[in-house]
């Protein structure tokens, strides 16, 4: 019966991951009955192909290096200090994430563009087409992966253990690079892993900065040739796609390699008082630089957002050219308002519930089978996030009207798309946390007679919950404003936020006021959506 | 019927063997003691009886009837064996006030609510935590946690109870306490007690038969007496000195 | 519900949400038993979601109306489109009478220069495309990109048939940014990033009322006419309904709607857009789109975006 | 120089008063032990005297320097206090071997590593975990995971010890000869010992003085001849008959 659930989620997974990309694979590789080796030859040697490839590595590496250089000092500030409003910091440094980085990318290139970027009257350097600039746009996003990754490892580790460091001579640093670091290493590991993949598959940052400074990526070739709005440009597209994939495959092995070395539990049955180290003469510097960096990261790309939701003309900076005008446009003159933003809350809510339990389900599977199987069940689940949206939102397409399903045209083609794409976030991090803690907490709960379900609902999803939190909202945010997959997807009556975000933002009337105003509504509505989680729940559940 | 039965049973990890064929039969009712020096074996065991290990090979069987025997590609889940256990490491629910963590079991037999609290105000009381019900795990010292666990292994009144070192950390007036209480709890419900420890004393004060263990194996397995007026072995005599 | 046994009927297309709002009204009243379902999108979206429906065997879109002129004539050549003849073919301007029959111009989108006149002034403005590539303008100017947007693809096309790569490595040096859709275009100059570029006429037109700072100049090297074209892809079973629908935007009401989005109609004797010139007056110097480039064009393409791009990410 | 004294040392945890108003001496050099029942408060004096926890009041000194003390903001942090503790939950770190656990205080000390080498083989020896050095901890059985504990707190022939029931888990035997070897090594180094147990009998033989607690409160801090002759009142008697 157990058995058979498992394969039964399996085979899930591979509808829903894989079968999409072989379908789309395999229609795109004859031609004729013929396998066409020629469309092969033109998207992979191609020097242009070539040179994406290359910056690909380049940006991508050095994004996940800096997210890491951001993440780890705040993620110890968060857990291991008596820092003071650490609840505060927590939120500002958790909600980068909920900015679509399209967005995120549009405030960067208005605070920062080497013309008359707002900023340059500050430092006339700063020029937000170039490669540092490139990089430095997709950390201030991707961090975030790191540093939620961490944060619920760092809550969740036995404190004796870093207490028995410090008795034994070692300062704070070694402590927190010989113990803690190493004992939060998983979830290290899979935090810079998703920060990677989500840098390679990201489109937004991308294509409005890359392609300006005449850096071209992977995904910008890809949608170069998809663009070509013909059958063979689609087809270089898909094709072109399987190189990421091939990217993904070789991050997971050295994932493989590296952190088999690094399980255990973390969260015993013995349990010890947390004790928080005193910042105390530099509590001040830390405040000051905790208040820049958030002013970096979050309030001048917001500012930025709502500079262009108030400004009646875009770059008129005379004070009559600011009011209200964009938001009474969306609120009261755009009928799909509320149906985009009542469809986007329940898909978002829809896939982050069904990935964190697709993850769990996942998680948990991984105990029973071999290392091999379990390996390739990663690979799966990564697949869909490491293609770019189009790819896999055309691969849906093709997957369900061949097979006759009937859901081309619907919601659930759009839930479909957002629980594949982002169930790898819920995977990775659910799994984390399942394989920290100590199987005799679960072993106590068999021997007093509790079933599965019991034991899911009153052990794991209790003892989980940062993670399941995590996991959640790594899911929530991104699907709510998802723009690419959606505008492909969509059809009367199932507008998103994101599609609607588009065609403001494409053939909008004010140009880009009208999609900044539903940016940041977006925003302010996972801030108090966020909020009254955490009011509401004493502060158990939201980030 | 709660007798514990161990046919030939081993136990290796990947070719590390821990278990060496075990063969004996623990009594309804009685109370059992495995005693031995560290790593010999009686977590695994214990572990094997509850189900949350299962034997490489040989059968247990548990009131007459086979629970685990891989040749018969047979194993009851734990959770079906009405068992209670104490563990070596506690295995408090750290998300859990004390009140809930050993209310658990109980709830899991859909005990009614006022009969909940009743029981398990009794055991607190008994393991002297009354009063500190609603407190969390990480508050309270470690003797305090290891008599949360005990408590919550008592609650159920199981058919069979399995105890590893449960008083190692209590000082030894409540450490006598304990074992009165235990004993009596046992007796007076007839429980099949299996009791792992490393302390003689408490194991030849204690138990109906004292199993001795060395390196997965059983050196004997008699009553305290008999043991004291006839152990097998130079181990057994020096080990119980 | 009202739409109960109605035949549905799904038009693809990348007019602007306000142009269809505007003809949906007259749409129901003259199709009482049509459930008429619009899936609104960039054309590049519309074109990889009806190619991967057709690679399914199974198309869904009853009509196609998009810029990605190019895209139908390959439709076209690999037999997926109906040949019919709008009954107002008559009443087309020659250069739009398509005897294939396959796709015809719904309206005419035409490519211009605009410039902010808060930053440039009327006699320093350029006055052709070719000035953009004056290093005068070194920093100043800007575009849509052919990889985004089908039009800007179009200008590329006309732009480099004209004055050959050259002009390109000019614009280049003169650190030309060719970035999104026309819209995008249009904020550039409006915020002052780049206060020049070249946009569709209807973007600006948009704006005539709201923001007098964009200045629109109508090319001396011609402005570049662009083709919104209609397709409708083969379906079994009965089409009459289909093409009735279609022909209903080459009618009054369909070609008012369109000049009412300030596009130009391809049909003869029909008032250009407010703010706009007859399309015969621009069409004196217009990019000369004839059959004969246009097949050159169509098979060159993949060519001169693949140098472009060489060209552009130096 | 390594006494540690205690002067009105008080602690609470948000008004729950744990400690109160301590005062005591143990003077260099000297091995005393922390008697009293569970939730006496042991463990919590124990990790205000290595800095893991802060006093609420009064003034800690080791050596003579004071080196905490709330009313004076004054605070020395654990790693400057050169101790070395063994946890009563073991801490032992799941990432690293038997080995790394043990040899971790000596890197600390920037050791060679000839010498970490032969100095964690000798304890480990000691310990009677020769062989099991290669071994990750979760492989280990309870009572051989707090003997590594053991292991890691005795290496570093630290100035100041302090135990926290470190032979809970170990049978008569074992327990015996650890003992003996901390009391050897303690005397041999001259190492200010202060050891936590619920077991008076491991009291009464090792200590130089005993320290019985009741809730917070000290009864009596004296020899074991002075206290089996003098208890102070009935509890202290009734504790340690
Ligand atoms: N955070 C806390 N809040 C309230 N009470 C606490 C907290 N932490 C510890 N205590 C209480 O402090 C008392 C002393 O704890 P401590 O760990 O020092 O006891 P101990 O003497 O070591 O006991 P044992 O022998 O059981 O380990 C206990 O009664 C415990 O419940
Ligand atoms: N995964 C494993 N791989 C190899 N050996 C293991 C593993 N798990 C346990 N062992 C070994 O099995 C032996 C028996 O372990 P067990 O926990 O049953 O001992 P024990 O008798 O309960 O000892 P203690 O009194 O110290 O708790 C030990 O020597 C231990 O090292
Ligand atoms: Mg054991
Ligand atoms: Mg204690």
């Amino acid at each position: 019966m157990k058995k058979l659930g498992l394969y039964a989620l399996l085979v899930f997974l591979f509808f829903l991951c894989v079968y999409p990309f072989i379908f789309l694979g395999h229609s795109f590789s004859f031609e004729n009955g013929q396998f066409d080796f020629a469309i092969y030859k033109r998207a992979f040697t191609n020097p242009m192909t070539i040179r994406s490839f290359i910056n690909t590595m380049v940006v991508c590496g050095s994004t996940v290096f800096i997210s890491t250089l951001i993440s780890l000092p705040l993620a110890w500030l968060l857990t291991r200090t008596n820092l003071a409003f650490k609840g505060f910091w927590r939120t500002v440094f958790c909600l980068p994430y909920a900015i679509p980085p399209f967005i995120g990318a549009i405030a960067w290139i208005y605070l920062a563009n080497p013309s008359n970027g707002l900023l340059r009257p500050i430092l006339p350097w700063i020029n937000v087409y170039s490669r540092p600039g490139l990089i430095l746009v997709m950390s201030a996003f991707f961090y975030t992966f790191v540093l939620i990754n961490l944060l619920s490892a760092l809550e969740k580790i036995d404190p004796s253990l870093e207490e028995a460091a410090r008795i034994s001579g070692a300062n704070s640093w070694q402590v927190f690079f010989k113990v803690t670091l190493p004992l939060v290493m998983p979830s290290l590991i899979s935090g810079m892993l998703l920060a990677f993949l989500s840098a390679i598959a990201n489109f937004g940052i991308a294509a409005l900065i890359g392609n300006a400074a005449g850096i071209s990526m992977l995904t910008t070739q890809i949608f170069i040739f998809q663009k070509m709005a013909s059958y063979t440009g689609l087809k270089l597209s898909g094709i072109l796609s399987l190189g990421l994939l091939l990217i993904a495959a070789i991050v997971f092995y050295l994932d493989h390699v590296i952190s088999k070395r690094f399980r255990f539990s973390l969260v015993t049955g013995k349990v010890a008082r947390p004790s928080l180290i005193e910042l105390n003469k530099s509590k001040f510097p830390v405040q000051v630089i905790l208040s820049l960096l958030a002013i970096i990261i979050f309030v001048l790309p917001i500012g930025a957002i709502l500079i262009a939701a108030l400004s009646k003309l875009q770059g008129d900076r005379s004070l009559s050219n600011f009011g209200f005008q964009n938001f009474h446009t969306i609120f009261f003159k755009t009928d799909e308002t509320y149906r985009a933003v009542w469809n986007s809350v329940l898909l978002a809510i829809s896939a982050a519930f069904a990935c964190s339990l697709i993850g769990y389900g996942l998680s948990q599977a991984g105990k029973k089978l071999s290392l091999p199987v379990n390996k390739v069940k990663e690979a799966f689940v990564a697949i869909p996030y490491a293609v770019p949206g189009t790819v896999l939102a055309l691969s849906l397409i093709l997957t369900t009207l061949s097979l006759r399903l009937p859901l081309y045209n619907t919601l659930g083609i759009i839930l479909l798309a957002y629980v594949a794409k982002f169930l790898n976030f819920s995977y990775r991090i659910i799994n984390d946390g399942v394989t920290q803690v100590d199987q005799t907490l679960i072993d106590a709960a068999q021997v007093a007679g509790a079933n599965s379900w019991q034991i899911f609902t009153k052990i794991w999803i209790p003892i989980l919950r940062p993670f399941l939190i995590a996991s959640f909202f790594l899911v929530f945010m991104p699907a709510f404003s998802e723009l690419t997959m959606s505008v492909l997807l969509t059809g009367p009556g199932n507008e998103t936020i994101g599609t609607l975000i588009f065609q403001l933002q494409e053939y909008g009337d004010a140009s880009g006021g009208g999609a900044a105003v539903l940016a940041f509504c977006v925003l302010v509505l996972i801030i108090v959506l966020n909020g009254t989680l955490k009011i509401a729940t004493k502060g158990k559940y939201g980030l | 019927m709660s007798s514990v039965e161990f046919k030939n049973v081993t136990k290796d990890y990947q070719g590390n063997v821990i278990l060496k064929n075990l063969s004996f039969k623990i009594n309804d009712g009685e109370f059992v003691s495995f005693l031995g020096p560290s790593g010999c074996g009686k977590t695994t065991s214990l572990r094997i009886v509850a189900g949350l290990e299962k034997n490489s090979g040989g059968e247990v069987s548990l009131g007459g009837e086979i629970i685990s025997s891989p040749e018969k590609s047979l194993f009851v889940p734990t959770r079906e064996r009405n068992l209670g256990m104490v563990f070596q490491s506690y295995a408090i629910w750290p998300h859990m006030n004390i009140f809930e963590n050993v209310a658990f079991p109980l709830r899991m037999k859909k005990t009614s609510e006022a009969e909940i609290k009743k029981s398990v105000e009794d055991v607190l009381q008994m393991v002297e935590l009354g009063g500190l019900s609603e407190r969390m795990p990480s508050t309270l010292s470690g003797g305090q946690q290891q008599r949360v666990a005990l408590a919550r292994g008592l609650v159920a009144r199981p058919k069979v109870l399995l105890l590893d070192e449960p008083l190692s950390n209590l000082d030894a007036k409540l450490r006598e306490k304990m074992r009165k209480d235990i004993r009596q709890i046992q007796q007076h419900f007839k429980i099949t007690c299996i009791y792992v420890t490393h302390d003689q004393v408490e194991a030849f004060s204690m138990s109906d038969r004292i199993m001795i263990m060395e390196k997965g194996n059983i050196l004997q397995f008699a009553t305290p007496s008999e043991i004291r007026a006839n152990p097998v072995n130079d181990f057994v005599k020096d080990f119980i000195s | 519900n009202k739409d109960d046994g109605k035949k549905e009927i799904w038009i693809y297309t990348s007019l602007y949400k306000d142009t269809i709002a505007d003809m949906n009204p007259k749409l129901e009243k003259a199709f009482p038993h049509l459930k008429i379902n619009w899936y609104q999108a960039g054309s590049e979206e519309i074109a990889a979601k009806v190619n991967t429906e057709l690679i399914a065997g199974a198309p869904k879109a009853d009509i196609l109306i998009s810029s990605e002129r190019f895209w139908y004539q390959e439709l076209s050549d690999s037999g997926k489109l109906v040949s019919w003849r709008p009954s107002q073919f008559e009443n087309f301007a020659p250069e739009y009478q398509n005897q294939l029959g396959t796709f015809h111009v719904v309206s005419v989108p035409i490519m211009v220069l605009v410039y902010n006149s808060d930053v440039i002034k009327a006699e320093d403005a350029p006055k052709s495309f070719k000035d953009m590539a004056n290093p005068k303008y070194k920093g100043l100017v800007n575009g849509g990109s052919p990889l985004a947007s089908g039009t800007a693809f179009t200008t590329v096309l006309a732009l480099q048939h004209k004055y050959g790569w050259e002009f390109f490595h000019d614009l280049k040096k003169n650190n030309f940014l060719f970035d999104g859709g026309n819209s995008a275009v249009i904020k550039r100059i409006q915020t002052k990033e780049r206060p020049i570029g070249f946009v569709l006429l209807e973007n600006v037109l948009r704006f005539q009322n709201e923001d007098q700072r964009l200045k629109t100049v109508y090319p001396e090297d011609g402005v570049v006419t662009q083709f919104n074209t209609m397709g409708i892809p083969k379906r079994s079973g009965d089409m009459s309904d289909t093409l009735k629908l279609a022909d209903w935007f080459f009618g009054q009401d369909g070609q008012e709607a369109m000049t009412r989005s300030y596009m130009h109609s391809p049909l003869k004797n029909f008032s250009p857009p407010v703010g706009a010139p007859p399309l015969s007056e621009l069409k004196v110097r217009a990019f000369p789109w004839t059959e004969d480039l246009i097949k050159e064009l169509t098979e060159k393409r993949f060519e001169i975006k693949e140098t472009y791009v060489e060209i552009m990410f130096k």
